[in-house]
């Protein structure tokens, strides 16, 4: 009963796996497949990694689908202006700090409520990517070499699933192992404490906004080289995806906070529906159905636990 | 001005100090100075300024008008930050951890954490807070996050950070207010300590006795303003209680009044599991007494008093006058049950809403505008509160700020007014006056007798003895989880109470500090 | 598809299933919601789980090339409906969105006579479309006296209500010189339609789109100020997509990697109706 | 400066209609568009006006927008039934305050994070949504009585305006007046506090949470009814604009609580703003920039004003 209430969600998510392995044991539970829906989650889940930093202290920032649309349109059209791969990186992840600080200023030093200032500001951005793509899907020249950093294998794993794996690493370390994490959870845990006992509460809430707009970028580029094109509005589908995600580990580990592991099994969770339902060939509207229901019994599977406490 | 301890001279002053919020003069040319080495008091009635003025010496509030001087040279204190780095440590009035960390994760936060590398060293953390916790909470859970410690328990997390470092000032805003009487002389054993070796210690209580044989010197506020200051052993309870309060009131001593005791029919019979871990307690209580509730802190009181609110989950048997409880915390309202919780702030009142709003919450429907059209009238509403803030001499600017805006004492009268003036069959009453000052003490004991004496069964727990003792007629202790004494009439002396409270928990306190009866 | 609420599409996506399931084939529809990177995982799924076929309605294949790509050397034909052609794409059928757009602006401005004001709503983001849109660039090119004094780049999802707003407000802001609006699809022309017949039902303000939506015909045919809209045959798309599918899963080649279906323009004559 | 900090997002709505009615006196500023304004924000307004009883108990609702999307499909697949639209408009109403009863039992009983429990339910509620239309746009059968609902003036007001009217009317009265209302504001507050006192907690979140539903099925009938016709996803736009209209309102309005004329004023800044842009004719991407900027100036004015305190 522990178990279920503690892991319940993460239970639920090998629960999941086991049931579509049985349904379609050949396709969904074949190791490629696994391994696949790795590298599926990936860009889910860095998007949703940059979430859970500012979901650690309390806050939303609704900019995160803006930017990632933004680094791939960005992106491409450096390319066409002759940038170098590394300098596209660099340009872009700067910049894509830069509206991060913005937005974390405007919350942590302005006090304007995050939803309504990443939101707004998200718009803003918006019009800047619109602005530089004029609307349109941009393909022309990007560099192959710029593809493979979001496709192919390496070491037999596919390339997303490592950035995956070494964004997830480093942010965890820093969230769980740096006196600048256990910062950032005393700040969401109680701000006013926090503010008490000195600790820099702006500075870490602004860097925490930035790195996030630094991870959905990372994010917005490696989608950029995996589809070999950018869209201005690409990024639109992460925004409620990537909260779930990390809403969905918060029920996963500890006392409801939002934690790496926990964004990672909700991110997994995901994945694995959208990818277990589109293999078994399920219609479209029972798919959501059931994305739905799967989802509401993952969460509610702790509920269980914990009436026997 | 200022009274330092034997031939030591103020360190830190505070000359002329006013803070205004709105048309509030939360302090007023308050003037103030503490030396190195002393146990220095500060003491006035409720939203006399104390808390405001250890605000502003932990740098959240800036002055209007004043100066504050460190070493003789005028200082800007224009932070927590810069607070922490005079070596100033506070404790606060309104406790302040991070919920989801645990004792040994909220001691350090603020601190330079021990580290491998660039990574936290965990068992470095945990070995430090253990060491200090050793000297004054040997019982706190030092891995249990905050959420889940009792308020008495949160209050020594507290200490515990404060005492983490080395520090000149340590600043403790009421920090035995929840504690009962082993804890508080443990922490009075520390404070001295510390004097001794040379950190100033700011203390304010209302537990005047307390203040008597701890401090070394004194400051009295009132209405913001310093109206006294000097030597504890210069003047003695009566005379800081007349400075308070301005001659006015009573000496508010906590001598018990001798009530008639009509030991009625049983209102309240109940034989209840509960809470966690296998707590078990039986109990009856009889129309127009009032019971005493008595424990260490975690001993299990408000665990007890919440279950029979109703508003945890609790097996067995509770009868009301014969009749079933039922139906929650609305069920029991509606019978005539009354309930004070202990934590204002978490379980208090809703800071969205006016005080006013805030007090006729617990029973909307007496102020509807017609008796069946849902709609509460305000004129009904203020008209209740200004009856309310009249009966417990409330401080406050308006009823209709919000109640975060009211000293500590003030907010909690709130909780005890919000349920003047209806039918009480029993009260569940826990804390009833942490942080109150001495007159409204008077205020609120002279109410819950008045419900004693109009019928009502009245459970009290509290961790303040002065309190107990002159508050019940009968008490019961509780150990543990269980109700380990039951003790009235010659029996009930407080040696016997403390003497229980300890129980088989005393071989873990077996320090020589902890010499409890000696107290008493 | 990412587009399955656009009308068109939907209406593609009916005709092809029927086909399927008279050809006893087991077709499921999977709609990403306007999202290219789901897109891209949906098809490695299916491509996972081998299917028999994949076939991608008004997508641009270029869009998620390497996917496609991958399909195809695992042995799945990839046909497109309404897309483009792209290496590993068997067999694209479609209308030319070129032509489509030409057809739109030729008809709207031989009925303003070659001189007038146009509002122009269009949505870039999407190839197909966008072609339409350069379309529109050449015909303006040549026809100097045409202006476009207001242009708006659509909301999707949710388009005839963002179009019915746009056109309130630039009807009155500049209601009386707009004297057509070009619409790059029939949403946009409706929500137009929509405002100009509650703000200024008697204006001479006249509206086409592409498409041959069944509610914008409904609008033709009731003398609506929608004049025209250019239909792409999808009947005829989805069933040439079909008999080419059927070719291919039966080993053969298609005759071309690119079919077009025939376009046709909808007014009130062709409708048989005579508006005042 | 009280006045400023007090009112500051009300006045800079009135500053921004100002400028806007310099800029553009003939089109903008006549009577005529801003009655429009009124009609074009009124289905948001509701929306929001839902969403606002839902933020006043400290959770959120983001099935919002998958509710009004279903309501409108509904409606023109009962018509095509043949049900009369005053049975329409029951059925539809009381299925979606079910499906809010759902939703809130999910977050009041069993203890689901509103985020995740919300949009779960609402992707359930789009799969049903597609169900029934087989994801097409459904237009045929509806009655011309019920687009009337719609559309038109009565008493010179646009039909869409009075609906608004009567709607906000009625929930600020709820909200402010009533002993329901000091519930929801007293739970919103400090649910623990809430629960000690004796309020019924959960059957109070749950009817805020029903409310919201009705709320936004309303709007989805409105907006079948104006348009004639109704989209699977036609109610997409509507959840972020519903929360930046309550969030705006926020600032407007008390210490930050949400209220109903908050959410109007939030509402109608969104309305002015994209009205006045469009009829000065700024470029699409300069919109969004200008957008973005304009709601952000709207909520730092009261900042302005606070920092002299
Ligand atoms: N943020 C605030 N806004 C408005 N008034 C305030 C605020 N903080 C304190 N006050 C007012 O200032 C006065 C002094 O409050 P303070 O908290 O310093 O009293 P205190 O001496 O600590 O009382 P207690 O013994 O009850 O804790 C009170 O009247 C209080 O209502
Ligand atoms: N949610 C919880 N989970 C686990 N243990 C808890 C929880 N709440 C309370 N406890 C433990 O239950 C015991 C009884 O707590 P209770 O609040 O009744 O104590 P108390 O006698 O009122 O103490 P205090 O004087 O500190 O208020 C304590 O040891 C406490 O730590
Ligand atoms: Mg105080
Ligand atoms: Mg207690």
């Amino acid at each position: 009963m522990t178990l279920l209430r503690r892991y319940g969600t993460l239970l639920a998510l090998a629960l999941i796996i086991a049931v579509f392995a049985v349904a379609s044991p050949g396709a969904f539970g074949s190791m490629a497949n696994l391994v696949n829906i790795t590298q599926q989650m990936s860009l889910l889940a860095i998007v949703a990694i940059g979430a859970t930093l500012v979901m650690v202290v309390g806050e939303f920032d609704l900019s995160v689908s803006a930017v990632v649309s933004f680094a791939g349109i960005a992106a491409v059209s450096l390319f066409g202006a002759g940038f170098s791969i590394a300098s596209v990186f660099a340009l872009v992840l700067v910049t894509a700090l830069a509206m991060g600080t913005v937005s974390g200023l405007l919350v942590a030093r302005f006090a304007v409520p995050s939803f309504i200032a990443t939101l707004a500001f998200g718009t803003i951005i918006g019009g800047l990517t619109f602005w530089i793509s004029d609307g349109a899907t941009l393909f022309s020249g990007i560099p192959p070499a710029f593809r493979d950093l979001g496709r192919g294998a390496l070491f037999g794993l596919p390339v997303p699933t490592l950035w995956l794996i070494g964004t997830a690493a480093i942010v965890w370390l820093l969230l769980d192992a740096t006196e600048f994490g256990r910062r950032l959870y005393a700040i969401g845990g109680n701000r006013e404490a926090a503010r008490l006992v000195g600790l820099p509460v702006r500075r870490d809430m602004v860097i925490a906004f930035a790195l996030s707009a630094g991870l959905a970028a990372l994010a917005g580029l490696l989608l950029a080289a995996r589809l070999g094109s950018a869209h201005p509005t690409g990024g639109g589908g992460y925004l409620l995806s990537a909260y779930a995600a990390v809403f969905l580990g918060m029920t996963a580990f500890r006392e409801g906070e939002p934690s790496v592991p926990g964004t990672l099994v909700g991110a997994a969770i995901i994945a694995v529906v959208s990818n277990g339902l589109t293999i078994l060939g399920v219609p479209s509207f029972l798919q959501d159905l059931m994305t739905g229901a799967i989802i509401l019994a993952a969460v509610l599977v702790r509920q269980f636990g914990r009436a026997g406490d | 001005m200022t009274g330092g301890s034997e031939g030591h001279q103020p360190f830190l002053v505070l000359d002329g100090i006013t803070r205004h919020f709105g048309a509030t003069r939360a302090l007023d040319g308050a003037d103030f100075g503490v030396a190195p080495g002393e146990v220095h008091a500060l003491v006035g009635e409720n939203g006399a300024g104390k808390s405001t003025l250890i605000k502003l010496l932990s740098g959240l509030y800036q002055p209007g008008a004043g100066r504050i001087l460190i070493d003789g040279e005028p200082a800007v204190i224009s932070g927590p930050p810069a607070a922490e780095a005079l070596g100033f440590r506070f404790i606060h009035q309104e406790l302040n951890l991070v919920p989801h960390f645990d004792a040994v994760g909220n001691a350090w936060i603020g601190r330079r954490h021990p580290r491998r590398g660039p990574f936290l060293d965990r068992p470095a953390m945990r070995a430090h807070v253990a060491a200090v916790a050793a000297r004054i909470a040997p019982d706190l859970p030092l891995d249990r996050p905050a959420v889940r410690l009792t308020p008495g328990q949160r209050q020594m997390a507290e200490i515990v950070r404060a005492l983490m470092t080395e520090a000149r000032l340590v600043v403790m805003d009421e920090p035995t207010s929840s504690l009962s009487e082993t804890e508080a002389e443990r922490l009075h054993t520390v404070v001295r300590q510390l004097a001794a070796s040379g950190t100033a210690v700011l203390f304010i209580s209302h537990r005047l006795d307390e203040v008597m044989a701890l401090a070394d010197g004194y400051t009295v506020l009132r209405g913001g303003r310093t109206v006294g200051a000097g030597r504890i052993r210069e003047i003695d309870r009566a005379g800081l209680v007349r400075l308070m309060s301005g001659g006015s009131a009573s000496t508010g001593s906590a001598a018990k009044t001798d009530r008639p005791l009509s030991a009625g029919a049983t209102v309240l019979a109940a034989d209840i599991a509960f809470g966690p871990a296998g707590a078990r307690a039986r109990l009856d209580i009889a129309a127009g007494e009032i019971v005493g509730l008595y424990g260490l802190v975690g001993a299990g009181r408000s665990a007890l008093l919440k279950a029979l609110w109703g508003a945890v989950p609790a097996h067995g048997i509770m009868r009301l006058a014969g009749r079933p409880l039922a139906g929650g915390p609305a069920g029991r309202i509606a019978e005539g049950v009354i309930y004070v919780p202990e934590d204002r702030r978490r379980e208090g009142f809703a800071g969205a809403l006016s005080i006013a709003d805030n007090l006729a919450l617990a029973h909307l429907s007496d102020f509807r505008r017609a008796p069946r059209l849902p709609m509460p009238a305000r004129r009904k509403i203020d008209a209740f509160a200004r009856q309310v803030g009249a009966r417990l001499r409330l401080v406050a600017a308006s009823l209709d700020r919000s109640p975060l805006t009211l000293s500590g004492g003030n907010q909690q009268k709130l909780l005890f007014g919000r349920w003047l003036g209806r039918p009480v069959r029993l009260a569940l009453i826990d804390e009833p006056t942490r942080g109150v000052d001495v007159g409204a003490k008077a205020e609120i004991h002279d109410e819950i007798r008045r419900l004693a004496d109009a019928g009502a069964g009245v459970i009290a727990a509290t961790s303040d003895i002065e309190e107990l003792m002159a508050l019940s007629d009968r008490v019961l202790v509780m150990n543990g989880g269980c109700i380990v004494a039951d003790l009235a009439g010659a029996l009930l002396t407080r040696d016997a109470v403390v003497a229980a409270a300890f129980g088989h928990a005393s071989a873990d306190l077996s320090q020589p500090q902890n010499q409890a009866a000696a107290v008493a | 598809t990412p587009y399955q609420s656009s009308v068109a599409t939907n209406q593609m996506i009916k005709v092809f299933e029927d086909k399927a399931r008279a050809a006893g084939w087991n077709a499921t529809v999977v709609d990403t919601r306007g999202d290219m990177g789901q897109l891209a995982s949906r098809i490695e799924d299916v491509t996972a789980a081998k299917v028999g076929a994949i076939v991608l309605v008004s997508v641009d294949p270029k869009q998620i090339q390497d996917q496609v790509s991958a399909a195809a050397a695992a042995g799945i034909p990839v046909v497109t409906i309404d897309g483009a052609t792209a290496p590993g794409v068997a067999l694209n059928v479609t209308s030319d969105n070129f032509e489509l757009g030409t057809k739109l602006s030729d008809f709207l401005f031989d009925k303003l006579g070659h001189k007038g004001n146009i509002v122009k709503f269009y949505y870039s983001a999407h190839p197909g479309v966008h072609q339409r849109e350069l379309a529109l660039d050449a015909a303006l090119k040549k026809n100097p006296d045409i202006k476009v004094i207001a242009e708006h780049y659509m909301v999707v999802p949710g388009p005839i209500d963002d179009a019915r707003k746009t056109t309130e407000d630039l009807l009155k802001s500049q209601g009386d010189q707009i004297d057509a609006v070009w619409a790059a699809w029939d949403e946009p022309a409706i929500g137009a339609e929509l405002a100009i017949e509650a703000d200024k039902p008697d204006s001479k303000i006249i509206i086409a789109g592409i498409d041959g939506n069944p509610q914008a015909v409904e609008l033709i045919k009731s003398c609506s100020h929608i004049k025209g809209t250019v239909s792409q045959d999808f009947d005829a798309m989805a069933g040439l997509a079909a008999d080419g599918l059927t070719k291919i899963l039966a080993g053969q080649k298609p005759e071309k990697a690119e079919l077009y279906a025939p376009a046709k323009l909808i007014t009130p004559e062709t409708l048989g109706v005579t508006c005042p």
